[in-house]
Parts: C-alpha cells; structure tokens; sequence
C-alpha cells in the first residue's frame, strides 16, 4: 500500500524592514519513498518544510497529496496543520518541556487506546534507545536523546507525509547507524512520500532515492544522489556538497567531437581537458574536482587512460585519521586525499616533485 | 467572631475565582492568540472596572441589575426574585469587578508560550482545544496561578461593590470584609481585629500553600 | 421571620438595644443592616429587601415617600441629632473653657468633620462653624470622613486633634472615656433630622407596624436619649402618631 | 468637572505605579530567582493587603503612620509635617494596597524566562544586575506592562484606602475617585456621572495605547 | 602565548526519582589547543562542559585554569559563570530570542567602545557569511545561520577556556569547512584550551590534536585521534566512531611469540587471527572492524601478507554514492565497503562466492 505523490508549488517571501531578504519559489514532487532535500544553509529548506506543514503560509501556490489540496491560493484552501497528516521533525525539535519523553510520544496517538498508546510508545522509544530514559522531561535529556524522542513522536503517528528537518545531527555514527536502519525500513513498510533534509553525505548514502538541491530558495537540480551531490552545477551545492578544489578557470578551445574542452587554470598556467559545456573560449568557467577523484604519481605516468597529468610540488602533508591530505602546487594550489599505505609507499615528503592525475569526468562545471 | 461572614466570603471568593479562571481562559487566549487586529481594545475595555472608585461601579451595578433594570427584570421572571441584593448578584458584580485581575495574567502568560510548541502540537494532529488545554494551559500554568491568586484574595477584601449591590444582608451578602468595615465603623475595634486577623491568618495559610506547590508543580522549560 | 430593618450609622448602638427590647416584648427578631443612608437611599430604589428604613436624614424617605416606594403616612421623625466637639484626653486644651476657640487654638492644626456634601453631620458641623464664626478661620484645617464615623477615627487616633461628631458616637463605648467633649448648642444649626418610613415593598407590614410603634414608646425614647438622641416634638405634617 | 481631582489622581497613579515597578523589579527577581526556600512565605505576605476591606486597611495604615505611630513621628521631625492627610501619605499607602498587583505579575514573568538564557548571558561575562536589564526584564516585558497597567488602574479607582489616610482634602488629597464617590453619594448622578465618564475614557485611551505597543514591542521568543 | 592548562576532576550524578539515573566521574587535562570530547549520546560530555563554565555544580571535585580555581568543593570555591573567563556553545545555542544577530554577538563585548564593539562583531558576522543577516532576529534565521551566529558570540570574547558543544552540526560541508579553517586560524593565534564536542569524524579529522573519549560519565580513552578512534576499546565508542562490523567471538589459542591469538566467530565457525589481548582461551571477545577494511576477491588469493581469507557468499550489494556496500555471509554476516570501479571490475553480483581478506591489525578488540 503506498500513499500518493505530494507536490508542491510555492512561492514564499520573507521581507526585513521594507527589504525583501529572501525568497522561496519552488516545484517539487515527493514520491513515496526517501526524498533528500539538500542546500546550504539558508536555502530555504526549513521553510520549505514549514509551508508543507502548514505552518508558514505561502504568498502563493498549491500543495497536494494526492487528491487531497492540503493549499491552494486561489481556491482559497488552508488546511490547518492538525488536518493535513503530515508528521514533522523540527530542526529545533520542539519537544513538549513538561511533558515526559513517554508522553511527548504518544501525544499524538491521542485516538489509540490507552494500552495501545503506551504499547506503541515503549516499542519506538526501546528501538530507538531512549526506552530507560521514558520518564525523564526534555530538561533531563541530552541533545542526542531530545533528538531521538523528536523523532520518535513524529514516526510513531500514522502520518500520509514525513518531514524531517536534519532529525540526525546531533547523533554519533553507531545510534545514528542503527536509526537508519530503523528508517529505512519504516519506509519500506509505509512507502510514505518523506521528505528528508540533511547536510550529511552519510545519511544521503544510506537513505537517499532522490535528491532535491535547493539554492536561494530554488530548485537547482533533481535526481539521483550521485547525479546530484557528485556532479552539481552550482557552486553553493558544491561547497555544500563538500568538494574541496574549486577552481577558477578560462576556456581555450572546444572540441565537439571529442565532447570534451581544454581550459586553463585562472592561477598558474596549468592546462586541463574537462567535459564539454555550454561555454564559448574566453568565457570564465568554475570547476569542482573532489580531493579523492585525484591521484599522485612520483613519476610521469605514461600509457594512461587519464588526461590530465599535471606536474606540481607538495606544499604539505596532514595526516588525518583515515586518510593524507596533501596540498599541491601546480599554479593553483589542489587538495588531494590519498590513503596513509599509498602515503607510505610512495614515500612522499614535503617538497617533492609529483605528478596529479586526474580523470577529464573528475572535473565538474559548477555555474556561481 | 463572625462564622457565617468569613464563610460566605469564601465561598464567595472560591466561586468567583473559579468562575473568572474558566471565562479568562478562552476570552485570554481570544486575546493572546485571536487574528482580528482590534483585540487591544478589548484588552483596554476588560480593565477598565479597576478605574472607577468600587462604590461608584457598585452603584451603576446596583441600577443596572436592580429590579427596574431590564436585566434585573428578566431574573426576576426567571427565577422568581430579584438579581441584587442576593448571592447570585454578588457573584455577578464581584466577577466584573475582578475580571480584570484574571485576565490580564492569564494573557501575559499565554503570550509567553513558545509557538512553536503550538505549532508542534498541531502537526500532530491535535484540534485548538486538545492544544490548549494540554499544551498552552499547563506552559502558562503560573500565570493562572497569579490570576487565581490575584482575584480570590480581591474577591475577599473586596466590599464596595458588594456593599452596594449586595445590601449587607447578614448570611446572605453580609461578606467578612463587610462585617470587618461595619465593626471598624462603630469603632469595635476588638472585634474589627479579630475578624482581620483570622482574615489575615486564613488567607497567609491559604497563599502560602498555593504559592508553595506552584513552586512544586512547575518545573517545565523548553529544553536545554 | 426576621424583619428588615436599614438603619444609619450612628444608630447603631440605640438600635441594637431598642431591637433587643422589641425581641424580648413580642418575640420577633429584627435584622438591622447599618450604612450610609444615601446608600440606602439608592438601593431601596432598586429593590432592596428591607421593612423599615431609619434614616439620618429627612430628605431620603420624605423622597422615597414622594416616589411612592413608601408606604404614605408612616414617616416618623424618631430624633434630632446632636453634635459635639470631641478632643482626644491626652490634649491639653481645656475644651470646656475655650468652647469653640477650641478648634481656632494652633495645637489644633487638623478637624475632622463629616463630609459636608453628603453626610448631614457634616453639614450641620459646617452650618455651626458658620453660626460661632469661625469657618474662614478652620476651613483650611477640615478634613472630611466619608462619615461621621470616619470623622470620629480620624480623631480618636489622634490624627486630627479635634472633631466635630455625633454626641451618639462620642458616647459610645470605644470614645466615651477617651476624650473630652463639648456639646454644640443645638440651635448653632439647622435640626438634623431624623427619620423612619415603611417601605411599600415590605413583605411584614404588621410587624414593621408594631416595631414602628414601639420605638415611638415613651420607653424607646428613653433609651434613644440615653444614646445623645434628642427627640423632636412630633408634628401631624411628617406624619406622627395617628 | 473637577479637573484638579482628575489630575491628581493621574499623578498618584502614574507616581504608585512607576514606584511600584521599581520596587517589584529586586523583589520579583527575588521572589523568583532567590536562594532561601521559605520565599513563598513572602510571597504571600506581599499579597495580604489585598484580602483586607480598603477602608480597613486604610484605618490600620491611618494608625500606623499616624501622629502617634514612631513612623509618623519620625516623618514629622525630618519633614516638619505629618504624614497622614498629605499626597505623601496618600503615595505610600496606594504602595502598599497595589503592591500584590505590581509583585505578582512581574514574578509570574520572571519565572518564565528560559534559564538557558540567564546562563547564557553568565557565561559571557554578564554581571546578574547586566543579565536582569538586558536580558530577563525585556523578556519579561508583557508581565511588567500587566504589572504597570493593574497597579495603575487599580490606584486610579481605589478610594477606600485613600479616603482614610487621605481625608479628602481637596487639591492635595482629594482623587477624582473620591470626587466621583461624593458626588453620587450626595445623589448628584449627572456630576458622577459625568466624571466617570471622564475617567473611563482617558483610561480606556490610555490602556490602549499600552496595549497596542505591548503587542509592537514584544514578538521574543525561544527561536525555532 | 599561551593560557594555562584546564584541570579539571569532576563527580556530578543525576537522578531520577530517588535512582540515580546517571553519574559523571572524570579526571581531565586539557591543554592548550582543541582537545576533542567524543562519546556517544548520553555519555555525559553538554554535562561535563556545564560543569566546567560554572552552570551545573558538581557534587565533588576541582576545577582550575592553571593557578585559577574555579571551583574546589573541598575549598568551598566555586566561582560564578560569569567569572570563569569560558566562552561556550551551547548545544541549544541559547541565543538571546529579543536581540538582534549583530546584538547578540556584541552582547559580550561590554568592555568595549561602541565603535570597537561594532567592528569585531561585523568582522567575525563577515567571516562567518552570515552578516547579511545581522539585523535579523534568531526568529529569523535558519538552523545553521543561528549556530554560526552562536559560535561567533562565543568566539568574539577573549575567553581563557572555549567549550564547544557540537557548534557545526547543523552546516553543510562547504560553510562547515571554511568556519573549520577560521577556527584553526583562531586557535593557532590564541592557543587557549579548547574541548571541542563533536560526533563528526570529518570535524575530528580537521581541528583534533587530541581526543577524549567518554562513556556512561567516564573517560575510556585519550590520545591522538587515530589511537582512539581507530582502535576503540570499547563496544559504544565503536559504535560511535562507526565501526560497521561488531562481532562476538571466543578465544581459541594465544600465540604469544607472535603477538596474536587465534578466535572463532559465535555465529558460523570462520575463524580469525587477531592481535593478542588479554584475555584467556576461552573467553568472550568483541572485534570491531571496519567495512573499509576488508578486501573481496572472487578468486582464493595466495602469497597474501594477509593472514584471514574467509570464504563467503554476497548476500546483497547496495550501491552509495562513493562506494559499494557488499554483504558478505561467511557464518556471520560482514559488511563490506568496496569502490564502484572495483565492483565493476570483479563483476560482482549477489549470491556469488567471494573471499574476505582481512589484516590482522584491522580487527580491534572492543569491551563492553
Ligand atoms: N521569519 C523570517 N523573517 C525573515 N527571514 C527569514 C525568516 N525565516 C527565515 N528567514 C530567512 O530565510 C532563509 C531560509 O531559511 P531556512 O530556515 O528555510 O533555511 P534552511 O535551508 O533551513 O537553512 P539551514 O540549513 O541553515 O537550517 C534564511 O536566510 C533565513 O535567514
Ligand atoms: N537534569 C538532569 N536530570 C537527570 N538526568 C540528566 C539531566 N541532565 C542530563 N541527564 C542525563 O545525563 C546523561 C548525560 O547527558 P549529557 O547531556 O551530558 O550527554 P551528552 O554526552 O552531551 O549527549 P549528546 O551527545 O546526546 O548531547 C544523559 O543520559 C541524560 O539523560
Ligand atoms: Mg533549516
Ligand atoms: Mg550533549
């Protein structure tokens, strides 16, 4: 049994003083299934989820879920948000301060009966291990409990939409690990259009159907989460998708045939070859490349599949825990990730000479 | 000592106080919560009984409920006698009289509810009422503390309204503050200070336990 | 049962005696409800419950009488009142030798009297400063009390050091050893007045009669005279004895 | 209309009433932040005056602050005058009779101010009397506005009170409400009349104009 | 210059009721630079912080900044918050709801001019992207513009101690990133103690020189990064720092020459060689192991340094957006983390036979 298709076209502003400060004008269909709503900060996916909640009302446009216009600016529709069936995950949580955990979940199970209703509660709350923590108010809980109760309410209703606004942030990796599980199949039992925000690439890994990316208050791009967080065409998404080289560039030249064009690196003179774009020679380009899409050889490869080969000198070397980061200077100066064997085995140091090697698919335009 | 004054005082008081708490909450919460833009002026006309001398408020009171009045004439149609000069004048009079004190804390109080709170009780699915009745009403509990507090003890020591539309009848209107004010006016001061002081003594014992469990009871904040 | 009975202040300690008399002749309990006469005056018009009103003041059953919310002919002037000068005893003006300069004296430097507007001992106690020549002299020193009561508390405790108050009160318990008092000469100010009425919603005409009749007694004046009530020689006019 | 009652009577009110919010700011915060557990007893006392007929009071405050009273003692050799029958008299028992209006509302709202915020400001370096100007006062703000508009409403009307260590002298002690009391107490109903109506409208207006910056002022809250 | 070292020995409990519901009893140093606090939900690390800037008192214990006490129960000490010199991040942020961004921020700088307090607050609004946004109240900002507004009031005092409670947990990768560098900047400038509260490897990654780990109220670890997250000793923090695989096993026989001992899985019969430990032949044992870790090979691979090749068959493999996920039956369940280029390359499917290679060092032994 699956729930329709929530879809939402909204436009929404927000003014400060006389000045209008930000503006959200979206369209967007929610499937059943996880959908992740990803953007940098202030992009507007809270609000988003406040007009879908009906909590903020929108300057105009329709949502619906289904059949069901849950808002419609010119039929003059509202519903209020107890009618529209939508669970919701604060980011700020919103518990209810004097209320136990216990009785901040089954708040919203009001029409169960009262053995149903704690039944149901003590379930989600065990799975979600917090069940020792049930007679504690929200003042008593630490932020990753609060989190976990936040959530707990919210699933534990019989929602038609789900909201769920960076419900995993303040969680460690194991607890967060096994929510997603819990999540995971929640969904597969429900098959509930969910609407999930959230800056982690780990839980878009472990979640994510599709993506939304929303800049300034736009959709700027839809789809799978490789598709989307792995070749974004903007910078914002870019940076917010963790892309460490951004880097200014000059097209030289296009070669249609090949669908490929050389471009040169704003700093430096280091020529690259990347994917063809909308672009004309002379036009200034962005280019995104992933630390870890870049390898680094102490002799000129040859025979290699790979374009790219651009010699540089290693700036520095910083252990991290599962990985090097080495910074390279070719012109422009390049963050490469590298594995602390390759590290090892390569012998690399500061200061000496390397060849980067990059894939022309590596590199990624991004529009500012 | 005057048994019978001291308890129809507090029956009197208990009674208005509860009254007043039940009609402070949804008028407080139209004018905390309600969308016309006007309501401060309703704000303004619920305080305005505190302004006039409580006398004068009684007299116009008396006119307005006495037996020429069409209300008074109505009552009297429906039950069989006159609104003034019984118990159920008094009630009616000393609730206008100490609207004001209820309403105005318990309006404070449910401004100071965190929205989102209501927010978040709506989204899951509760109507207005489950809202505030489990969510605005106990967050603002102190604030019906203080109003509760405010207009039982106004409702006790008042007495020129009641004085006016009640007529100091004794066991019927004659409150303790009336029998107070009557002793102190023939100069029976003995007397006048002994109904005070069990006044007093009673009212200590009564707030100081209100006060002491409002402490108890209350703990809630929005979470840390 | 009980009959209703609103009666001005300073009767308070006259009535409460008469009406022990009257429970122990024939038997019928009166509550007596005290306060302002004005009050009174204004609740009867709406309907208050009461049998008899006893008045400090002539004017509100003759107007009640006049509204026909009293029954005719039963208006009784059952005293004058009388006013005294009343000086606290640790003063040590020697009130019975100075009289009037009394409150002219600088140790003197607040009088209480009962509020002239509203209050008939109040405004024969204006009236008699007028008649002795003084009023331009202690305007400035008069305070007023709501009534004669309050005229009486502002100078028993010692707040004003002299009152003009009701010899009713200055013979009460509470004042009549704790001061030193002058009785104004009664023709220093019009009479004040004082009168009983029957009212038309009474539900006990006959036993308002009969409590009517028996402050009328020679016995009843005895003890409203022992109280500092003088008794006016009755007229057919305000509707004495039939 | 008796214009010079009227204007006294704005200046006690505005006076008791400012007063009064200086003095509930440190017993507010007291009451509501303090250390010793027995604070509730306070708290109940500063609500006493209230159960007390005014008139009743106002002869026991007349007693203590009289010519025989040390206190009215005291007041005569530092200011050459008496205490009682002076605005002075007048300002200091209205303080006393409006206290419970001003303390009660303004600890409700000390008591709701999220502690997190005090701690916050602690933790930056705040004094607590820096913490209390900038950040629990403003917070507070709509409590301290009930605070201000009851005591001054409530002075406004009292008479029973002001009456008694008053003595209705006019131009010093004389209120428009006592003014209003003589007036329909001496059947004059067109003056009283005419000068409730007087009352009423200037507190309505004023009342309004409160409440309709209250709700400008103060939007705070937790944020989302 | 440098500020003196943070001492701080603490015993605080919690109850519930008349139980005790949690108790916090930690001894910790911590000395100039970021000194990461890591542990899972609930182990009391927002607890340890309140003790530390004044505003929860511990039951017993000493608390001193070099030769300042800032609280000693035995010498009856216990300096008020705002005498402590801590700036601090609330996991709540706790922003003043009636103040404006820019408000908010110069709220600390009492000291100065208004001229002064005015540019270090525009300053610090400026290199955190969110003075476009000073005007606005915390009602108007998004999660994220709040946290930096929050993080940028603790900043801009000049604390002798910064405690930070998970500040960055609500940023995307690219505003994340660059507040990481201003914090480093920050602190290589000032070196004052820093205990830094965080779950996100990456911010471990980026700012941690060392590392505290706390579990029900104890410190069970400290040292470098790698040495305590890599190498969990403990069940919960392995949980937390992510290690996907967490597998009972019973000692078979220790090899002391070598300095490993061999183990059998509880569930299936593989066995395993793993470091020594203490611990007798016959005991229960938990392994830790990362997905990542682990190789695949589709043929039996010899003349491997490896010594644990375990049979197995892919039960299921679930593509992420930068990597495999393989399930790998072998008795136990594993999981697997392999590169997509890499389960192309093997033609992997599900309900083949594959071989897990494992290196002893890989396997960690985790207590309950
Ligand atoms: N009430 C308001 N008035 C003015 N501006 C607002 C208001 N609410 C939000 N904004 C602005 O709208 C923009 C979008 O906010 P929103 O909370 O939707 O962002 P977000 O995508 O959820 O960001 P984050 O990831 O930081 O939570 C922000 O720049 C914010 O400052
Ligand atoms: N006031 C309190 N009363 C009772 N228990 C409390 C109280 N405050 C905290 N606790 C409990 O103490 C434990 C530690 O809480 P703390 O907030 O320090 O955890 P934390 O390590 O910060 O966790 P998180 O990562 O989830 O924020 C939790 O289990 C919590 O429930
Ligand atoms: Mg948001
Ligand atoms: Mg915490």
């Amino acid at each position: 049994m699956t729930t329709p298709t929530l879809v939402a076209q909204i436009r929404k502003g927000f003014r400060s003083g006389t000045l209008a400060s930000f503006a959200l004008d979206v369209e967007i269909d929610v499937p059943p299934g996880i959908t992740i709503l990803f953007g940098p900060s202030g992009a507007g996916k809270s609000t988003l989820l406040d007009c879908i909640a009906g909590l903020t009302r929108p300057d105009a446009g329709r949502i619906a879920s289904g059949d069901a216009v849950l808002f419609d600016s010119e039929a003059g529709i509202n519903l209020p948000p107890q009618r529209r069936s939508a669970a919701y995950v604060f980011q700020s949580l919103a518990l209810f301060p004097h209320l136990s955990a216990e009785d901040n979940v089954s708040y919203g199970l009001a029409q169960l009966s009262a053995a149903e209703r704690r039944a149901c509660t003590v379930e989600i709350l065990e799975s979600f291990r917090v069940a020792s923590h049930g007679r504690h108010k929200p003042g008593e809980l630490s932020g990753g409990e609060r989190q976990r109760v936040a959530l707990a309410r919210a699933l534990v209703t019989s929602p038609r939409v789900l909201l769920l606004d960076e419900p995993l942030s303040a969680l460690d990796a194991g607890v967060k690990f096994e929510i997603l599980e819990d999540l995971r199949g929640w969904n597969a039992a429900r098959r509930l259009p969910i609407l999930y925000v959230t800056h982690s690439r780990e839980e878009v890994d472990a979640l994510g159907e599709r993506v939304i990316a929303l800049d300034h208050g736009r959709v700027v791009a839809t789809g799978a989460p490789r598709e989307v967080l792995d070749a974004p065409r903007r910078l914002r998404l870019a940076q917010a998708a963790g892309f460490e080289n951004l880097l200014a560039a000059t097209v030289l030249e296009l070669r249609q045939a090949d669908g490929v064009m050389r471009v040169r690196l704003e700093t430096g003179d280091a020529e690259l070859e990347v994917p063809l774009a909308h672009a004309a020679p002379g036009d200034s380009v962005r280019l995104a490349i992933r630390a870890g899409d870049i390898l680094l050889a102490t002799e000129r490869p040859s025979g290699l599949s790979a374009r790219n080969i651009l010699p540089g000198k290693i700036l520095s070397l910083e252990p991290r825990s599962t990985f090097v980061t080495a910074r390279v200077d070719c012109g422009a100066t390049f963050a490469v990730h590298l594995t602390p064997g390759a590290c090892r085995g390569l012998e690399l140091a500061e200061g000496q000479n390397v060849w980067m090697i990059l894939k022309t698919h590596s590199c990624h335009f991004v529009q500012e | 000592m005057n048994l019978t004054a001291l308890l129809l005082s507090l029956r009197l008081a208990a009674l208005v106080s509860l009254i007043l708490l039940l009609i402070s909450l949804p008028l407080g919460s139209w004018l905390a919560f309600g969308k016309w833009r006007g309501r401060f002026l309703i704000e303004a006309v619920v305080s305005l009984p505190l302004v006039l001398p409580p006398t004068v408020l009684g007299f116009y009171l008396l006119i307005a409920m006495g037996s020429r009045s069409p209300l008074g004439r109505l009552w009297e149609r429906l039950f069989g006698h006159g609104l003034v000069f019984t118990f159920e004048g008094l009630v009616i009079a000393s609730l206008l009289y100490s609207l004001p004190f209820a309403v105005q804390p318990v309006v404070a109080a449910f401004r100071g509810v965190d929205p989102k709170l209501i927010q978040a009780s709506a989204v899951l699915g509760a109507s207005p009422l489950r809202t505030f009745f489990r969510i605005i009403a106990p967050l603002a509990f102190p604030g019906l503390v203080t109003a509760f507090v405010l207009s039982f003890a106004h409702t006790l020591g008042e007495f020129g309204v009641v004085l006016m539309v009640g007529g100091n009848l004794p066991g019927i209107t004659r409150t303790v503050s009336i029998a107070i004010y009557d002793s102190a006016q023939s100069l029976d001061y003995a007397s006048a200070n002994s109904m005070a002081m069990v006044l007093l003594g009673f009212a200590f014992l009564a707030l100081s336990i209100v006060y002491a469990m409002n402490r108890r009871v209350w703990t809630p904040w929005t979470p840390r | 049962d009980e009959l209703r009975v609103a009666a001005a202040s300073d009767l308070q300690f006259a009535l409460r005696d008469l009406s022990v008399q009257f429970q122990k002749k024939t038997g019928h309990t009166v509550s007596i409800t005290y306060g302002s006469s004005g009050n009174f005056y204004s609740q009867i018009e709406n309907g208050a419950p009461f049998d008899l009103f006893f008045s400090a003041d002539i004017e509100y059953p003759r107007k009640l009488e006049a509204a026909g919310l009293a029954e005719p002919r039963t208006l009784y002037k059952y005293a004058l009142g009388r006013i005294v000068i009343w000086i606290p005893g640790d003063a040590k003006l020697d009130l019975a030798k100075l009289k009037w300069n009394t409150l002219v004296d600088p140790a003197v430097q607040k009088i209480a009297i009962a509020n002239p507007a509203h209050a008939p001992y109040g405004r024969a106690a204006v009236a008699a400063l007028k008649t002795a020549g003084i009023y331009e002299k202690v305007a400035t020193k008069l305070v007023y009390g709501e009534n004669i009561s309050q005229a009486a508390q502002f100078v028993e405790s010692g707040n004003a050091q002299a009152g003009i108050v009701a010899l009713s009160l200055a013979l009460s318990p509470a004042m009549r050893d704790k001061g030193k008092r002058w009785e104004i000469p009664a023709d220093a100010h019009p009479p004040i007045e004082q009168a009983a009425i029957m009212l038309r919603s009474s539900t006990k005409k006959e036993t308002a009669r009969v409590f009517l009749d028996f402050v009328k007694s020679q016995e009843s004046q005895k003890i409203l005279a022992s109280y500092g009530f003088q008794i006016p020689l009755q007229d057919d006019a305000a509707g004495g004895r039939k």
